[in-house]
């Protein structure tokens, strides 16, 4: 089986014994402390609670305050830097705690309980665990290793996101809930404006569960909720690269009829990703001398933090949605329109002729097509009537028919010029000309390497995603399944959950459709050579221009006539509209019966011979 | 630069320093294209001088791969010269070897028994249809399809994998030697040669479906680079980049030599399909084609061999004496007429020997067809030419 | 924690409006005096913006910032068309080259 | 059109100029002298009977014993289908070699009659040392005026592929390590 | 005082420093092409500030025609005429003085007025965002005219601009 390397292990044996050892004794000492001192708090309030406030000000106040004392003069004794700005750290806290719990009426148990036994037990178990990773290295690898692991781990993840999302989103609601909650709400308001104080929520909890209010509480804040929830959209959008480089890789292995990664981390190489990661991290750092440094390392940032802001206002489900911006479409095209600038930034900054090239190139591309894009979106806006997304996708709830592809002949057409003006805007397919290898070395991150260069992958793949997204949000009906959510089960128990969840309405069938279209661009990555420069340009002026100007002329005058004014067009609208749904189902039947064809025989298709070898060679 | 000239001299009026500048708007640029570059076959760098996206004069420079196999012939009996022919067109080694054993029996006179020379042909045509697979393969690749390559290289396998079981090499065979073959074809290679053709011959349809007809190919590839017959013959050129400007002429055909009259084969030649006559296409697509014809031939001679025992090799191949006269013989090569001018001089050794290669001649026509054409189109016409620099530079 | 007034808004719209005329007035690539330019009509934009919030109901400046937007662009387009003729001509955008009237 | 025919046409066309043909050799050739070797060609590409419009080679040998170094010209004619099978056919071949003179070999350059001729004379010239004049790709140099090197870098001395070719056993301060230290391979 | 009362003041101090360093950077740094990243400080500051002024639609177009368009249109000027990445228009020490002090007494009036009026301001501000609707009827029913006579006025604009920077060959 393939061994497990980490690129960055210490060479010299004795050291790394001795680091590993060194590493050891902090890990389980540091645990250990913290955790007794937890423990010992949490004895101490229970046994005397009328002191609580007593000791928690000599604890959290006074205690730092000493300890910074004492480092200071050892810090400067020996010259450390680290051990005096400890000091002073810590002389800072304590002040602050200090002056907090003078000031304001702030409930002591609370910092009390946050800062002496929430925090240090919390501390003691993760440098447990630490220590315990260590120790047991070669263990650890071998289950990484194991036959079935991948499957666990992928199976498992999925499951445990979905369990993470619902939770959060029950218990948001639920502190929500209890935040306007009039019975429990007293004059009382703690510091930051929270209307509920850790004695009200606890009445809600009997006896042993009082813990539990000390966890809710910050929770009232809306802007710890927010952050919560940026934190799980960074994480999502972090896995959407990884996991789409490793898909593309797997494809395009396919389609050349070979395997693709196979070695690294067990089954298919599904932790391929993940060690180009750790090797583009390890690379060298360079920079190349003549070129602007500062804007070198700051075109990378400019590429990628746009990429990420477009999914402030991507919504996965009618709720699953962080800002649910009025100008959602509009905010997520201005993010797409510049990274532009990042690009062009960093083709200047690397002073190297072909990057300049690469750099040109891209930027006429992706401004220019950005206009026929956002010429396709308006179509779809108009017959919504919004630019709101979680609007638009209330209209195509009522199944496979009432998706916006299929309402009128010229949404399809739009569906399909926003789909390659999109595939353009993200350099991808058969425009990916800044890294056409065979004229210009590799375009506009010719200079790049390491971090920085994955910087540019990680946003291309969030980009391709957001415009993916983008598409089935407006095209093909959103999160809801083909069928009608009417027939969807009502109840609010587990099983209708998960039945909506699965089959109708619900963000794992947002991110399949988005997977489906992936595939499509990697499938015409793989398969379609590239087109010049200036088939490139022509393309976009003289032929998806007009084009999608033509329909967005011929969806406003069939929007003025399909409404009840004119019965007659209404009646030919629906039957236009039946009909564009059974080419809808036709397209998907024959899509599903391909894949089944090519994947029943696909022996055959490839030809036998091509497996056994001739004898003698 | 501007700058700094108008700041030292504030005084001069902008009319002189307009001119001492040159023509602003579109500064000219050198652009080095090569000799480490994806996209030429091999060491072959092209100084190209651009204006904006536009080429105007291209300069190959090549002798990167110069290894002086002429100076080497000079000193090296025949039979030992073989293995440094492989390493001319090092895609298609057999039929170098052939184009080098037949000029050497043609001077010597040298009787080839009929069992070698359908041995000869089957090797020849075999090559050439991995050869034109490579360049197919990589004709994609330029056009920056990644997929075609990959199958040309999957069905390519297979014929190295015949060789290897015949001749031990995959690449540099040395199969071919004066007076007929090294080693007879081991027992069932012919049931699995053929087993192999009926495979290879529906996929050449699919390489069509996927690439030739496929509309960017054709729109990258069409109308590009065309080069006229007369213009073709002028500058020497040979094989299916002349076939590819509608000149009908093979070797296999106006001089056939070790049986090639024997068998039925009909000779591809561009017809202008997707564009103008002589266009990247047509060339792309007479190699297709003329796949499919060596297949013919290889099926026919395939039966041929069943039907004819007999002796492999010549008994006297290795001592051969030279006589005292010269010979420039030709054969039609995978990328054009292959030559040899061999000058004996009575004694075993050779007194001089030339290679002509195809590719050196095909290459001497880049600066005609890239004049003014954009800087994308650059690969697309070197890989129409499909140039191997072991055969230029020798 | 004081809570924001228009004050706030037009001191920093004063501000910016400043700093265009400086950057129009010190820079002397024309490129510059074209991004001062940029910076007077943001200023002018922050302005309306703020207005309408804090007085009237109605969003008419809303609407004005949008057409001044829309004019920037324009201008910036017919700008850099300048420049780039500008350019040709004259080797360098520096503008106190620009001293001659004919052609 | 035989070999025969076309080196009688050629005598009765230039009888001064004492054209020689070599028949009986297994590369029939005709010899021409480098003064006349312009016209001839010129008559040889644009003559309706004979249009040799394909120079397939031009091979350089340096016959060292009678002190001439040798370009050999190969030619195609080639004849435009007769519309039966589209194939083209050859009307002729042929191939004439011009002797020059070991110490100054000078050879008319014939690259305005055949493209091809452009890079065969300069890989000519590279390797063997016959100067060809007025090569539209020509140098001058310390060595007078002469088709710029094709395959040898550009400030290479002497010429490879003659007989008395001594091996340079240093370029620009790299060392060549020969077998036993000999510049010249022993002859057999 | 709900929790966004406190969190208001901070976002607006926050965008406007981001603002007002960006503006001070373009008037100080000498190389163009850092001018040009400085205004997309000044460009997505000025956005942010239009969110927190509750014209969520005005900071979409904001983003897309100045940073997204303009701001790329004024890059590919610089690129296109900067010879050399290091062009450096040092203006001279005196201009450069008298500059500033005209900027800061501009600054002085201003704020002085500024300060000095009492604006009469509205009982409670708007807290809800304009949405869509409201800004699109608005504009094709009380502002039509100047909405078609401004998509005239970028039809002249294009066809001006390509007129004139057009290579003369």
């Amino acid at each position: 089986m393939s061994q497990a390397t980490i690129p960055w292990i210490e060479p010299v044996p004795e050291k790394r014994v001795a680091m590993r050892r060194k590493a050891l004794l902090v890990l389980f000492g540091g645990g250990l402390t913290a955790l007794i001192v937890g423990c010992v708090m949490l004895g101490v309030f229970r046994a005397l609670p009328d002191q609580v406030g007593t000791i928690v000000f000599i604890l959290a106040g006074v205690l730092p305050i000493l300890g910074g004392l004492g480092l200071i003069p050892l810090g400067l004794l020996n010259g450390s830097v680290v051990l005096t700005t400890l000091g002073f750290a810590q002389i800072g806290i304590g002040a602050l705690v200090g002056g907090l719990l003078k000031a304001t009426p702030i409930d002591p148990l609370v910092v009390g309980v946050l800062l002496l036994v929430i925090g240090p037990i919390a501390a003691g178990l993760a440098m447990l665990t630490a220590a315990g990773v260590i120790v047991a290295f070669k263990q650890v690898v071998q289950l990484l290793l194991m036959r079935w692991t991948a499957l666990i781990l992928f199976c498992g993840g999925i499951v445990s996101i979905i369990l993470l999302v619902w939770a959060h989103a029950f218990v948001f609601r639920y502190v929500a809930q209890l935040a306007n909650d009039t019975t429990l709400n007293t004059s009382a308001t703690t510091t930051f404006g929270g209307d509920l104080t850790i004695a009200e929520l606890s009445t809600r909890f009997s006896g042993n569960w009082r813990p539990v209010a000390f966890v809710l509480w910050p929770l009232q804040f809306g802007l710890i909720r927010d952050l919560i929830a940026m934190g799980g959209v960074i994480g999502f959008i972090s896995i959407i690269p990884l996991y789409t480089i490793w898909w593309e890789r797997k494809v395009a292995g396919r389609i050349q009829s070979r395997l693709g990664p196979m070695r690294v981390g067990g089954w298919h190489g599904w932790a391929q990703s993940f060690a180009d990661g750790m090797k583009l991290i390890c690379k060298e750092d360079f920079v190349p001398p003549e070129g602007d440094g500062t804007l070198f390392r700051l075109a990378p940032y400019l590429a990628f933090v746009p990429a990420i802001c477009a999914f402030i206002a991507l919504p996965f489900a009618t709720t699953y949605v962080f800002r649910d911006l009025d100008v959602a479409l509009l905010f997520i095209l201005a993010m797409l329109g510049i990274e532009v600038l990042g690009v062009i930034i960093a083709g200047w900054a690397s002073n190297n002729k072909w990057s300049v090239y690469g750099a040109m190139r891209e930027a006429c591309q992706m401004v220019s097509y950005e206009i026929p894009m956002g010429m396709a979106l308006l179509v779809p806006v108009m017959t919504a009537g919004a630019l709101r997304l979680t609007d638009i996708a209330k209209l195509q709830q009522d199944g496979f028919g009432s998706w916006l592809a299929w309402n009128n002949p010229f949404c399809l057409i739009a569906f399909f010029c926003y789909y390659t003006a999109s595939l353009a805007s993200c350099k991808r397919a058969p425009f990916d000309l800044p890294e056409s290898e065979s004229e210009l070395v590799a375009g506009f991150h010719t200079e790049y390497s390491g971090f920085r260069w994955s910087l540019f992958f990680f946003a291309e793949y969030a980009a391709m995603f957001a415009v993916s997204g983008l598409a089935v949000i407006l095209f093909l009906g959103a999160w809801y399944g083909p069928l009608p959510l009417s027939w969807a089960p009502a109840g609010n128990d587990i099983a209708s959950a998960v039945v909506r969840g699965l089959l109708f309405d619900g963000p794992i069938l947002f991110i399949l459709k988005c997977g489906l279209l992936l595939y499509v661009q990697i499938w015409i990555r793989w398969t379609l050579p590239r087109i010049r420069i200036d088939q490139v340009l022509y393309a976009c002026i003289q032929v998806l221009l007009p084009l999608t100007m033509l329909v967005v002329l011929g969806s406003t005058f069939w929007l003025l006539f399909d409404n009840s004014a004119h019965p007659a067009f209404e009646s030919f609208a629906k039957v236009v509209r039946g009909l564009l749904s059974l080419v809808g189902v036709v397209i998907s039947i024959a899509i599903a019966g391909f894949i089944i064809f090519g994947f029943v025989n696909r022996r055959r298709l490839v030809g036998t011979l091509a497996i056994e070898h001739f004898p003698g060679s | 630069m501007a700058d700094t000239v108008l700041e030292s001299r504030p005084d001069l009026n902008l009319d002189v320093v307009r001119d001492e500048i040159g023509d602003v708007r579109t500064e000219e640029m050198l652009v080095n294209m090569g000799p480490q570059h994806p996209s030429t076959h091999g060491v072959l760098r092209i100084v190209l001088r651009t204006d904006g996206e536009m080429v105007l004069e291209a300069v190959p420079h090549i002798g990167y791969l110069h290894r002086c196999a002429e100076k080497i012939g000079e000193n090296v009996a025949p039979y030992q010269y073989i293995p440094y022919t492989d390493r001319m067109d090092y895609l298609a080694g057999m039929n170098n070897n052939l184009a080098f054993s037949l000029a050497i029996e043609a001077l010597t006179g040298l009787e080839v028994p009929k069992r070698a020379q359908v041995i000869r042909v089957i090797f020849a045509e075999m090559n050439r249809i991995a050869s034109h697979l490579v360049s197919m393969g990589a004709y994609g690749l330029d056009m920056g399809a990644f997929t075609p390559f990959l199958y040309a290289f999957r069905e390519r396998e297979r014929i190295l994998d015949l060789f290897e079981a015949s001749c031990g090499a995959r690449l540099t065979y040395s199969y071919i030697t004066i007076g007929g073959v090294t080693d007879d074809v081991p027992e069932r290679f012919i049931d699995v040669c053929r087993e192999y053709l009926d495979y290879f011959e529906p996929k050449i349809a699919e390489y069509n479906n996927l690439l030739s007809f496929n509309h960017i190919f054709v729109k990258r590839t069409a109308n590009v680079g065309i080069i006229s017959a007369e213009k073709a013959i002028n500058w020497g050129l040979s094989g299916p980049s002349l076939r590819g400007s509608g000149v009908k002429w093979d070797l296999r055909k106006v001089h056939p030599d070790c049986g090639y009259d024997e068998y039925d084969f009909d000779i591809p030649v561009g017809q202008g399909l997707k564009g103008q006559l002589g266009d990247c296409w047509d060339r792309y697509f007479v190699r297709i084609q003329e796949m499919q014809q060596s297949v013919r031939i290889v099926r026919q001679a395939l039966d041929k061999l069943a039907g004819t025992p007999g002796e492999y090799k010549h008994k006297s191949g290795k001592s051969v004496k030279l006589p005292k006269d010269e010979i420039y013989y030709e054969i039609e090569g995978a990328r054009g007429q292959l030559g040899f001018f061999i000058q004996g001089d009575g004694s075993q050794i050779p007194y001089r020997v030339k290679a002509r290669g195809p590719s050196y001649c095909n290459l001497s026509i880049t600066n005609e067809v890239v004049k003014d054409c954009l800087l994308a189109d650059v690969p697309a016409i070197i890989g129409s030419i499909d140039v191997v620099m072991g055969e230029v530079d020798r | 924690m004081t809570s924001i007034g228009l004050q706030h808004y037009l001191l920093l719209a004063a501000a910016l409006f400043c700093l265009g005329i400086l950057t129009m007035t010190l820079k002397r690539n024309a490129i510059g005096i074209l991004i001062g330019v940029e910076l007077i009509l943001n200023a002018a934009n922050l302005n309306l913006v703020a207005f309408t919030r804090y007085r009237t109901g109605a969003i008419d400046g809303q609407i004005v910032a949008v057409f001044i937007i829309l004019l920037a662009a324009a201008e910036a387009a017919i700008a850099i068309a300048i420049f780039m003729n500008f350019y040709n001509s004259l080797a360098t955008i520096d503008v106190d080259r620009a001293d001659q009237l004919q052609g | 059109m035989t070999i025969e025919g076309i080196a009688n046409l050629l005598k009765e066309k230039f009888p001064d100029a004492g054209i020689e043909a070599r028949l009986e050799s297994r590369h029939p050739h005709v010899i021409v002298k480098p003064e006349h070797w312009l016209t001839v060609a010129e008559f040889l590409r644009n003559d309706p009977q004979l249009k040799f419009d394909w120079l397939r080679c031009i091979t350089g040998v340096d016959y060292i014993e009678d002190k001439q170094l040798a370009a050999i010209y190969d030619f195609h004619s080639t004849q435009r289908p007769a519309q039966s099978d589209g194939l083209w056919s050859a009307r002729g071949e042929l191939s004439v070699k011009v002797l020059a003179p070991r110490d100054n070999p000078m050879v008319p350059s014939v690259c305005h009659l055949w493209g091809a001729a452009d890079w065969h004379e300069r890989e000519t010239y590279d390797l063997v040392g016959i100067n060809f004049q007025n090569h539209p790709d020509s140098v001058d140099d310390l060595n007078g005026r002469h088709p710029r090197r094709i395959l040898c870098p550009d400030d290479w001395q002497g010429h490879p592929l003659q007989k008395d070719y001594e091996f340079p056993l240093e370029y620009h301060g790299i060392p060549a390590v020969t077998e036993f230290g000999q510049t010249r391979p022993l002859h057999g | 005082m709900n929790v966004n009362t406190w969190l208001e003041p901070i976002v607006f101090f926050l965008f406007a420093g981001v603002v007002l360093f960006s503006a001070i950077g373009i008037v100080l740094t000498r190389n163009i092409v850092r001018a040009a990243l400085f205004l997309l400080g000044t460009l997505g500051g000025v956005a942010g500030l239009y969110f927190l002024l509750m014209a969520n639609l005005l900071a979409a177009i904001q983003l897309i025609v100045y940073a997204g368009g303009t701001l790329v249109l004024i890059v590919f000027g610089v690129m296109l005429t900067s010879k050399s990445p290091w062009v450096r228009f040092a203006p001279s020490r005196s201009e450069a003085a008298a500059a500033t002090t005209i900027g800061l007494v501009l600054f002085a009036a201003l704020a002085k007025i500024v300060t000095g009026i009492d604006w009469t301001v509205a009982a409670h501000p708007a807290d809800q965002p304009a949405t869509v609707r409201q800004v699109g009827n608005l504009l094709l029913q009380q502002y039509l005219v100047p909405f078609e006579v401004a998509s005239v006025l970028l039809l002249v604009v294009m066809i001006g601009a390509a007129y004139l920077a057009r290579p003369e060959n």
